[in-house]
């Protein structure tokens, strides 16, 4: 007789003093000081719990979590490539899904949260992470997004800001805005085409409670989620390491960043300002904007204002992109 | 030990380690090792100047090791990961000198050579094993050199790239002048020659404090 | 009961892994290795076989959910054959390195450009550095039981190594055969639950391929070179007992037919190995004396059987059915391989070799006859005259 | 034919990898990767002025602040804080303030090497 195969419940917490305070991402790591995508995955771990399978695809928080042989994660975790993250965790979740049937594992089925960095989500990594989607296997999807390839000297990913300076994309005379191109929406991407999916989030490690409930709330579905993290990068976005959670809070105060849940089709927002700041705030932080001029802040301003009145929702690009202008 | 650490150069090498604080002090660290190079260079010796490449990627305030060597022959082992046996350590922030052990591999008789503001006595406590130090220099090249250090950050060279940046501008000019006090395998008119801030790498010279042990 | 059936390989392929009781199946997609899948999906939709079957978005991803079964315990298969073989390249290193002895069964297929269904094995000897065990079956039945055979081997627990249990597209996978299907309870006699050796589990959290020390890497790469070089004391035995538990007759390496006093031998894996036969009753027929040399695995290399074997003869003639462009030889693969493996023998065969069984083509009799006529020769010479022939195109062939 | 090669290799102690380069998971720390050292500034608490928001405990990257068992006082980790400031930064008490980590004696791990 087949045994059934029984998930969590994870609770909903209410402030602060709620956040377990047990390390599961355990100190010793060799991530920046004030690294944002480290800070995401200890308030991931918190929320996944020890009953959980961790996959890090390769990224920053796979190269400077783990060098060298040894590791921050105090529950079960594995690297995957960059590629393939969804595609491993598929695996995992299946392996478990037969090995409780057949009573080979007698706990719970646990919690399988992959943690990849913008790159192995919806880059490269996109293939696998939406076949994990379509095939609804009771797993979720992280994306720590820290606009770049951090990992190997920042370079442009498709969440890089329009008007990033990486090193990819370096402003000069003939490109002088640097990156000409603007971000996918990848909560959209997940959202637009995968019926298996019933909740896919964003959330910012500037508002730690709000993003422990969402990653709770997506293990709590049986079935596939994707919880999108918006985790500043120090180094590669280039501030000053003690300002981490001010400039997440900035890009939620000037519209870059917008917390929401998508939830069986019904959006709710979190966090929205009553009057949003000019996004020029956010930028002028951080030195990767130091380049732009007036007209591309303009440019940038104009696609955040056309985003913020509906976000999460497909918008009409108000701004010309690289091929039509002149 | 591993072969990364231990494998030694068979030649007469004049070997510097410079320790630095990560990406906020990387490129003045890879330009400190190349100011060195190409002074003695200039000098007519043999040099070879890189960065650690073991410690990529480079994290805000992990310590991170740059290279020089010099050699009055052509140098045979370029492609090693480290010095070895340094002859001369560079500590570009201080405090690294609390958390690690900046003279290891150093014989008898090497230099170290400090940015602080503070007293060489002071300093010389945080390091247990001085015997090994024939002299000290400090010098307040943050003072010097001024700014906050964030405006320098460049990646390109860290990755095997070419920095846009003039070499020797910051923080790495007065760390050179300092280090000509006690090393005589590059000169301080070519140093002067090589480095962006020339006045930089002379008020180093001057300002440096030199303490034989 | 042994239950005897008529079956292709493909079909071969899925009943022995259904034998195998295996976990969970990842799919996709190409011709001609598609109907195990096809096979293997019926069986766990009628309820005959209890595995997830999870249909992979590509060969890339059919990997790396085996891998993930494989990291958490469970018996994983998967398969692919051509450029679905090739897809996938990024994650066999993945596989081997964290010791993960999942299965991927291969009907070989030409590797594009132009499209081309047929065999041959370039496809799959492409990954064959990466620390995978690798062997060819020259039968439905020898899929069915180097199936179960390979589990068995790199499930051991002094391997624990990937396998590639290949057959020739079409040849084997598509042309029915004669089957034996063992009894279930004889196959889990010999082949028990996989045991993994640190699973994915949170009762006992580890942590799966961090980055090393910049010295360890080769402290890393000799532990899958370890793996190997205990491979073929594992395969020995695994054979052995499978003789012994099914009444079958194989050789663990290499298969000698008609050998004792033979001058000469081709020496070939999988499909056309059977042609082979044949070629040589005739050829013997006719005075000639030749046999032939089968190679059951082509990782690990079996070099001193390979070379016990050889030295006997004169001269040998490698059937590449794989490219090698540019290679020391102009031609295949084994050919390097086995010149290696004869290099130090005090007075070896001369050695040449036959691009032949390419894209498909059929190596007829003819052929055989073709290279016959070379092989003695050089015999007769103790010499050869040309690293390679392609077969069809060269002198005298 | 004998074997031609080795069976038996002697790998020295610190070059060893486990088998697959699987290991054993950190259990609370990881004594491995010590970080202590990378610090310029360290924060430094007034316990006086603490309202025990936890701000510091949540932010902090690099888990290494903590309320005690009591649940009375935040208690810092010397031998892992990087000295970001992020909790100084996030505290709205001013609790906690930057101080040169050259001010104290000892307070973290001395290392051989950087890792």
């Amino acid at each position: 007789m087949a045994t059934k195969v029984q998930t969590q419940e994870m609770e909903i917490i209410k402030n602060m003093r709620q956040i377990p305070q047990e390390e599961l991402y355990v100190p010793g790591h060799r991530t920046c000081a004030g690294c944002g995508p480290a800070l995401c995955y200890k308030l991931v771990a918190k929320a996944a719990g020890k009953e959980s399978i961790f996959l890090g695809p390769t990224g920053c928080m796979y190269v400077a979590n783990t060098s060298y042989l040894c590791t921050p994660f105090a529950m079960p975790w594995t690297h995957t490539q960059i590629t393939n993250g969804g595609a491993v965790a598929s695996g995992i979740e299946a392996a478990y899904q037969v090995l409780i049937r057949k009573g080979k594992y007698k706990g719970k089925l646990p919690n399988i949260v992959v943690m990849a960095g913008d790159g192995g989500a919806i880059d490269i990594g996109l293939q696998a992470m939406s076949a994990m989607m379509y095939r609804g296997h009771d797993a979720l999807f992280v994306m720590y997004d820290n606009e770049s390839y951090a990992n190997t000297g920042i370079q442009t990913s498709p969440m890089t800001p329009y008007g990033g300076k990486t090193t990819f994309t370096p402003p000069g005379k003939a490109v002088p805005e640097g990156k000409k191109l603007f971000p996918k929406d990848a909560p959209q991407l997940v959202i637009g085409g995968h019926p298996a999916v019933h909740y896919v989030a964003t959330a910012s490690v500037g508002y730690p409670v709000d993003l422990i409930n969402k990653v709770r709330k997506g293990l709590n579905y049986k079935g596939p989620s994707f919880v999108h993290i918006h985790s500043p990068c120090p180094k590669g976005w280039i501030f000053d390491a003690k300002d981490t959670i001010k400039v997440a809070k900035q890009a939620v105060e000037c519209g870059m960043w917008t917390n929401y849940e998508w939830e069986n089709g019904e959006y709710t927002y979190q966090h929205i300002p009553k009057t949003y700041k000019p996004v020029k705030e956010f930028m002028k932080g951080q030195e990767r904007f130091n380049h732009l001029t007036e007209e591309h802040i303009a440019k940038m301003q104009a696609f955040i204002t056309a985003k913020i009145k509906a976000p999460g929702k497909p918008i009409e690009i108000p701004v010309l992109g690289p091929r039509e202008e002149g | 030990m591993s072969n990364v650490s231990t494998a030694k150069a068979a030649q007469d090498l004049y070997e510097i380690t410079i320790w630095c604080s990560g990406v906020t002090q990387d490129m003045e660290g890879r330009h400190l090792s190349l100011l060195l190079a190409n002074a003695a260079s200039k000098d007519g010796k043999h040099t070879q100047a890189w960065d650690n490449y073991a410690d990529l990627p480079d994290r805000v305030g992990v310590p991170l090791r740059k290279y020089a060597r010099i050699c009055d022959e052509e140098i045979e082992m370029r492609y090693l990961y480290e010095n070895a046996t340094p002859h001369m350590s560079i500590v570009m922030n201080d405090v690294i000198l609390k958390g690690i052990d900046v003279l290891r591999g150093m014989e008898k008789g090497g230099v170290l050579v400090v940015n602080t503001k503070r007293p060489v006595d002071e300093i010389l406590k945080l390091i247990p094993n001085k015997d090994l130090l024939s002299a000290i220099v400090t010098v307040d090249a943050t003072g010097i050199a001024g700014g906050s250090g964030l405006e320098s950050l460049d990646f390109m060279g860290s990755e095997g790239g070419v920095e846009a940046t003039a070499v020797g501008a910051g923080l790495s000019a007065p760390l050179v002048g300092a280090a000509a006090k006690v090393c005589d395998k590059f000169t301080l008119e070519s140093l002067v020659a090589v480095a962006a801030n020339k006045a930089g790498v002379k008020e180093g010279n001057k300002q440096a404090v030199v303490k034989t042990l | 009961m042994a239950k005897e059936t008529v079956m292709a390989g493909c079909s071969a392929a899925a009943h022995a892994a259904k034998a195998a009781r295996v976990e969970v199946i990842s799919s996709y997609p190409i011709r001609p290795y598609t109907g195990i899948m096809m096979e293997l999906s019926k069986l766990v939709a009628n309820g005959d076989l209890d595995a997830e079957f999870v249909h992979g978005e590509g060969e890339h991803a059919q990997v790396s959910i085996a891998l993930g079964a494989s990291a958490s315990g469970a018996r994983a298969y998967t398969g692919s054959s051509g450029v679905g073989v090739t897809y996938a390249m990024e994650v066999y290193s993945p596989t081997a390195g964290g010791r993960y002895p999942l299965q991927m069964s291969i009907a070989d297929r030409a590797l594009d450009p132009p499209g081309d269904f047929g065999s041959e094995h370039t496809d799959v000897m492409s990954a064959r550095d990466q620390g995978w065990i690798m062997g060819w079956a020259e039968t439905p039945q020898e899929v069915f039981d180097n199936t179960i055979m390979f589990y068995k081997i790199g499930e051991d627990s002094s391997v624990m190594l990937p396998q590639f249990c290949c057959q020739d597209g079409y040849f084997v996978s598509h042309i029915p055969g004669k089957v034996s299907i063992p009894e279930q309870s004889q196959v889990d006699e010999y082949l028990p639950a996989y045991k993994p050796h640190l699973p994915l589990d949170p009762t006992r959290p580890s942590s799966h391929g961090p980055q090393i020390y910049p010295d360890q890497g080769s402290a890393i790469d000799i532990q899958r070179a370890i793996a190997m070089i205990n491979t073929p004391k594992v395969i020995e035995k695994a054979v052995a007992d499978f003789n012994k538990q099914f009444g079958r007759n194989y050789s663990p390496f290499v298969e000698e037919y008609k050998c004792d006093d033979a001058d000469f031998v081709f020496f070939l894996q999988g499909a056309h190995c059977r042609t082979a036969r044949y070629a040589v009753d005739h050829l013997r027929k006719q005075g000639a004396k030749v046999g032939m040399v089968k190679l059951r695995f082509v990782r690990p290399f079996p070099t001193e059987a390979v070379a016990e074997s050889l030295k006997k003869f004169k001269a040998v003639g490698t059937i590449e059915t794989s490219t090698s462009y540019g290679g020391a030889m102009k031609g295949g693969n084994l050919i390097h391989e086995v010149r290696s493996a004869c290099y130090d023998l005090p007075k070896g065969p001369a050695i040449t070799s036959f691009m032949a069984g390419l894209g498909g083509e059929v190596v007829t009799l003819e052929e055989f006859y073709k290279m016959a006529k070379i092989l003695a020769e050089a015999a007769k010479k103790g010499a050869i005259d040309q690293y390679v022939y392609w077969v069809n195109f060269d002198k005298g062939i | 034919m004998s074997k031609k090669y080795n069976e038996n290799f002697n790998i020295p102690k610190h070059l060893e990898v486990p088998m697959g380069a699987v290991i054993p998971a950190p259990v609370k720390e990881q004594p491995a990767m010590k970080t202590g050292n990378w610090r310029t500034e360290r924060p430094v608490i007034d316990h006086e002025k603490c309202t025990l928001c936890l701000n510091c405990f949540a932010y902090c990257p690099d888990s290494s602040w903590h309320l005690d068992e009591k649940g009375e006082r935040m208690v810092w980790n010397p031998i892992y804080c990087k000295g970001c400031r992020v909790c100084v930064e996030v505290c709205p008490a001013d609790a906690l303030r930057n101080e040169n980590e050259m001010d104290f004696k000892g307070g973290m791990a001395r290392l051989d090497k950087p890792y």
